[in-house]
């Protein structure tokens, strides 16, 4: 490991992984190992990565908010200490083709996956907006990085505290309109990647979120990080966030039914099949 | 020095008794991407089911102390789709595999073993009999001797005879031994145990349970002292029948205890969730162990803790040796 | 805000809900040194018997991955000395005090029901069903819903009336509820679980079993989610049955999930082994997240984990409050 | 925690316990919580106090090797890193009313907690000398101290790399008619303590030991560290380690016994009671 940084309500965390760096694209996720050698913490904690670097043959930063005890190790750790990353993982965000223009919302730590994503996008010509959401200023991550990147930045906060009063929500049909946005790229909190994706619904342009489920292994094989997804032949599937996803086209994602199986759903109880376990 | 890892379920041989947990390897191609799947002993499917599953709702684990619990339901494509796509896979790339079934009723497992029978690439048939049994007001077959021999006799008997029949046990029984002797009675040609035993936990925030399915299997080194309890009563009562130990094993030591305890073949499940590479990891530590302590032949650890405190480990293996 | 934490075994009222596992307190005057035994809900003693016992040999304990396995075997003095010494002991310094006793018979369990019945100074009696019944080649009562309810029924019967019987229950069984219930038919008036698993590890070493039985009960965080489970599903069944619950409770917030579970008494064992204040650190810190998730008693946090998807808590306290 | 060391084969760790350094008394031990927060690890290990000092308001020293992953997590800690102890735990070594000659005996790190007991016996005009063995010379703990404090000092190992080649069994009795002792005080091994405790019972002289069993709990509550120990009426009980000891007299103890539940104990299987559980 190699730097630690306090930024705002989050932690930064730099780590040298060259393999990780060179197979990295915007929207991959890693796998974490915390606690330590004898720990009762068995599972990863599964994080964005934030950005790659090519010092020291490639080094990986990724943020995040203390929670649990995972979270809490991982905020102790000091430079100089070594950590157990497994990546990249996770499907990362699709590009578009021709120099389009695309908003760029993220919720809480959800925009730090973003920037290198509008750094991609910007690399083909696009032109990129930014709307940065929080419940108050201390967790609204890279706002002075998304001012230096975006052509215009949005920032709302629930407490007001920073920008706008209120919800991502409440100003994105506001910038989608003004910049004539061709396309959305959200990650963030579910209830918020659920709002985005109805507002690019209405303004009918494709929406991609990153999604954020439960999970045990992030490498495709527990199946405990599924949703709900409408596949292209209209049958809704159980999909692993993990591999499948986490990067999702919204108007696929059944948002009101994540916690559930649909009734409807390939494979769904009654629908056939007995639910035998 | 190398030991010679070989094992054998009933008459089939495996290069090593590393194998995956059904469950915890999908389909076997996620985990292609780390390593070649050749390399282990086998690898055992999720059950498959008659009918596709869209298995449980979310949120399906929770981490707990050394473990953690899954609902997961046996989300599966369904026999069809695993005859169609996920065996063939398996069994072009010649990897050894463990067809793990799960059903509601013995003419659904009977179903499914006759969908395998004919199947290729079939290394062993693995009777995943914790799940409810729909005839038995959802009473799991696991629990119960007789069900579990009448599923067990009913897949042997259409299944075919060169392919063994493995009856995974389950440790939440009064008398685990019981259960292995009726499935052996009933034809089982071996024993795998120890699948999850049931345990909830409640996120005390939302004052809920943490699943959605309320509760789940334990899995992980937590659950590893009950799952060695298990090996080591069968192995005593039945030491001829082969055992596949699982339950918490992370390490090579941790695969060494199950094999002393009277396993000739361990799974790793969990440990995938936090390393791919387990199953190469903890073969290459238990070859290690095995010949750090002077072992030719993984098959002369195998049950070595039940020697009486007198006999000497050497003399042991001194014996196997002159016997060769 | 202080939290009203006063909760009943039956009739019996304790001061707060946490109290010592039997077996990990000793006599008491071990752990009275370290603070005053009165401040706690109560002490459980360890099993008495009839005979002074030395138990088994050592190694008695082994680590495992958040918990430890024990064979002591119920080492003691018997019953003539404990109600020479170390009861009165207790009930002088006015400590509210459990009996656990252990017996190899029906008769066994009578005989020692009938030496407390007059002795001044037992809040309860706790009956450990998780010893051999000799008179079922070894089988442990708790895994017998009869031999269970012969023996609380036998001990019901000659204890004073005004003392609580309270049956003991281990997690080896098939179905924990139907045990439950048969100890209540047969007159329990609470109920407590979980007792130890039965687990073992291997000295990978010695390359034989880590400790001298062999085999031990398995306790600590790692059977948390074995205890939670059992806990909620007893309580779902017979929800007006007192339930003292125990397995890992480390913290206030584990004291905490047991009560969402259905325990109105949480016992706590292993962990006084490695802090030996952890009763009052946990009574401190179930109190603290009650305040702090607004509960003005602990009774209104019983069960509460069982509400139904739709009802709010604040909904089920406000319930409960107008009601006074 | 405030400083770390290593000597020889050894690792030793001093902590600011103010309150464990005032009670402290020579033969007394800690119970050390390990792995930190969120660990597997359940238990305390035990270990002697070799020093206390009262720099700080009160400093406990204690010297462990490295076996298993506790204290291999030891061994890992740093100056300033903070440990849980507890203690002053165990029944201490009892001294002499007269100024008389004392016998020294360790083995391994057992020799660690000897040399508080020598102070002690010193400061009442005790002679004191000293017999330390190990395996080889690297694991003999403390012999330039020894040679500081004792009239005399024997060092043995097995491997002949210090003093004479062999046990602290082989030259104790020249030891004892030597100096003349009039007691022996011993901590190492289990099976050094029974060879010493014969020797001592030989030259009809007492002697402490300090035994070593395996420990849940130290403090008297878990069972789990009895061994077998001849009353003051002759009846052999199983003691708890912790709370009795770890200090006995020699020729109490049932070294052959160790292990076992002698036939005649206080509630020996068959000895009227049953074994129910
Ligand atoms: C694809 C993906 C990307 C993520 N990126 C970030 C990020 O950049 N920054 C950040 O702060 N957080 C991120 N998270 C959430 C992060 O994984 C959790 O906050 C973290 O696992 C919590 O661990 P804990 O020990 O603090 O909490 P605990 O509640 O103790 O965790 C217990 C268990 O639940 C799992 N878990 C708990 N919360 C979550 C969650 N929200 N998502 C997935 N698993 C969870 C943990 O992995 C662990 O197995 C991401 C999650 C996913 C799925
Ligand atoms: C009274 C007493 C004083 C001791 N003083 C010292 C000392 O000064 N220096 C030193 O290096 N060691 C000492 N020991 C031994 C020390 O406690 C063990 O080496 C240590 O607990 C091993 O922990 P581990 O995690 O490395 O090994 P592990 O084998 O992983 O320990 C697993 C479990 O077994 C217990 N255990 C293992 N070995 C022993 C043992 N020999 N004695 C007691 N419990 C054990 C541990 O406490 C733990 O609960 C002492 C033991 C006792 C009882
Ligand atoms: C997420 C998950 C899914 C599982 N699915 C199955 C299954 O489909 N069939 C089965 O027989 N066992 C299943 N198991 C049980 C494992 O095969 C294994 O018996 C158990 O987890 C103990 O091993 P472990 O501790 O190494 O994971 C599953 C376990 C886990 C953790
Ligand atoms: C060392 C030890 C001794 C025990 N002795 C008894 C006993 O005598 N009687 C009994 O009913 N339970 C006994 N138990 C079981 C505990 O009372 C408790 O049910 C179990 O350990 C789970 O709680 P815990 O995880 O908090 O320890 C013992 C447990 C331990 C660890
Ligand atoms: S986290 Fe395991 S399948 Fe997605
Ligand atoms: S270590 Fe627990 S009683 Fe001695």
């Amino acid at each position: 490991m190699l730097t630690t940084r306090r930024v705002d309500a989050y932690h930064a965390l730099t780590v040298v992984a060259p393999g990780i760096a060179e197979r990295f694209r915007p929207g991959h996720f890693v796998g974490v190992a915390v606690g330590g050698s004898q720990t009762a913490m068995l599972t990863r904690r599964a994080f964005s990565i934030h950005d790659v670097k090519p010092d020291y043959g490639g080094t990986v930063e990724f943020v995040f908010t203390v929670g649990g005890p995972g979270t809490a190790w991982l905020a102790e750790r000091r430079a100089r200490d070594t950590l157990d990353l497994v990546g990249p993982l996770g499907r990362p965000f699709p590009l578009p083709r021709d120099p389009v223009t695309c908003v760029m919302v993220g919720g809480e730590y959800g925009s730090a996956t973003l920037f290198a994503v509008a750094d991609a996008l910007q690399g083909r010509g696009c032109r990129v907006d930014f709307v940065l959401g929080a419940v108050s200023a201390d967790r609204v991550f890279g706002a002075l990085r998304a001012r230096r990147m975006g052509e215009t930045t949005t920032l709302t906060t629930e407490d007001g505290s920073l920008g706008m009063r209120g919800k991502v929500t409440d100003v994105l049909p506001g910038v989608i309109a003004d910049v004539r946005a061709d396309a959305v790229y959200a990650c963030g909190p579910m209830e918020m990647l659920r709002g985005v994706t109805a507002v690019a619904v209405e303004f009918d342009i494709p929406v991609q979120v990153a999604v954020e489920e439960r999970m045990a292994c992030g490498i495709g094989v527990c199946m405990t990080c599924v949703l709900p997804v409408i596949g292209d032949d209209g049958v809704t599937r159980m999909l692993r966030s993990c591999v499948e996803g986490p990067v999702f086209r919204g108007e696929r994602v059944r948002f009101d039914d994540v916690g559930t199986i649909p009734f409807d759903a390939l494979g769904a109880p009654g629908g056939g099949s007995r639910n035998v376990s | 020095m190398s030991v010679d890892m070989r094992t054998y379920l009933g008459h089939v041989e495996l290069v090593n008794p590393i194998i995956t947990a059904s469950g915890c390897a999908a389909s076997g191609s996620e985990l292609a991407q780390f390593f070649d799947l050749g390399r282990i002993g086998a690898l055992t499917t999720r059950s498959v089911t008659m009918a596709p599953r869209a298995g449980r709702p979310t949120p399906r684990m929770a981490e707990t102390p050394s473990g953690m619990l899954n609902a997961v339901g046996l989300q599966g494509p369904g026999v069809d789709a695993f005859l169609e796509r996920e065996l063939p896979w398996l069994s072009q790339r010649g990897v050894r595999t463990v067809v793990s079934i799960g059903g509601g009723t013995v003419a659904e497992y009977t179903a499914l073993a006759r969908r395998l029978t004919d199947a290729p690439g079939v290394t062993a048939v693995e009777v995943n009999l914790s799940c409810p049994n729909i005839e038995d007001r959802g009473r799991v077959f696991a629990r119960d001797g007789a069900a579990s021999a009448e599923v067990i006799a009913s897949v042997r008997s259409v299944m075919r005879y060169d392919v063994p029949v493995v009856a995974k046990l389950s440790p939440d029984v009064v008398d685990v031994v019981s259960v292995a002797r009726a499935c052996v009675d009933g034809g089982a040609d071996a024993l795998s145990m120890i699948n999850n035993p049931i345990g909830m936990c409640i996120d005390t925030e939302a004052m809920r349970p943490s699943l959605s399915a309320v509760t789940g299997g334990l899995s992980g080194p937590a659950i590893r002292p009950l799952a060695v309890r298990c090996v080591w009563q069968v192995h005593a009562a039945l030491p001829s029948v082969p055992i596949i130990g699982m339950g918490g094993v992370l390490t090579g030591r941790d695969a060494f205890e199950m094999v002393l305890a009277g396993a000739c073949v361990v799974a790793v499940g969990t440990a995938l969730f936090h390393d791919p590479y387990a199953c190469l990891r903890v073969l290459r530590e238990l070859e290690e162990l095995l010949a750090a302590r002077g072992f030719h032949r993984l098959a002369d650890a195998v049950g070595l803790a039940h020697r009486p405190p007198g006999a000497s480990t050497r003399h042991r293996i001194d014996l196997e040796e002159s016997s060769l």
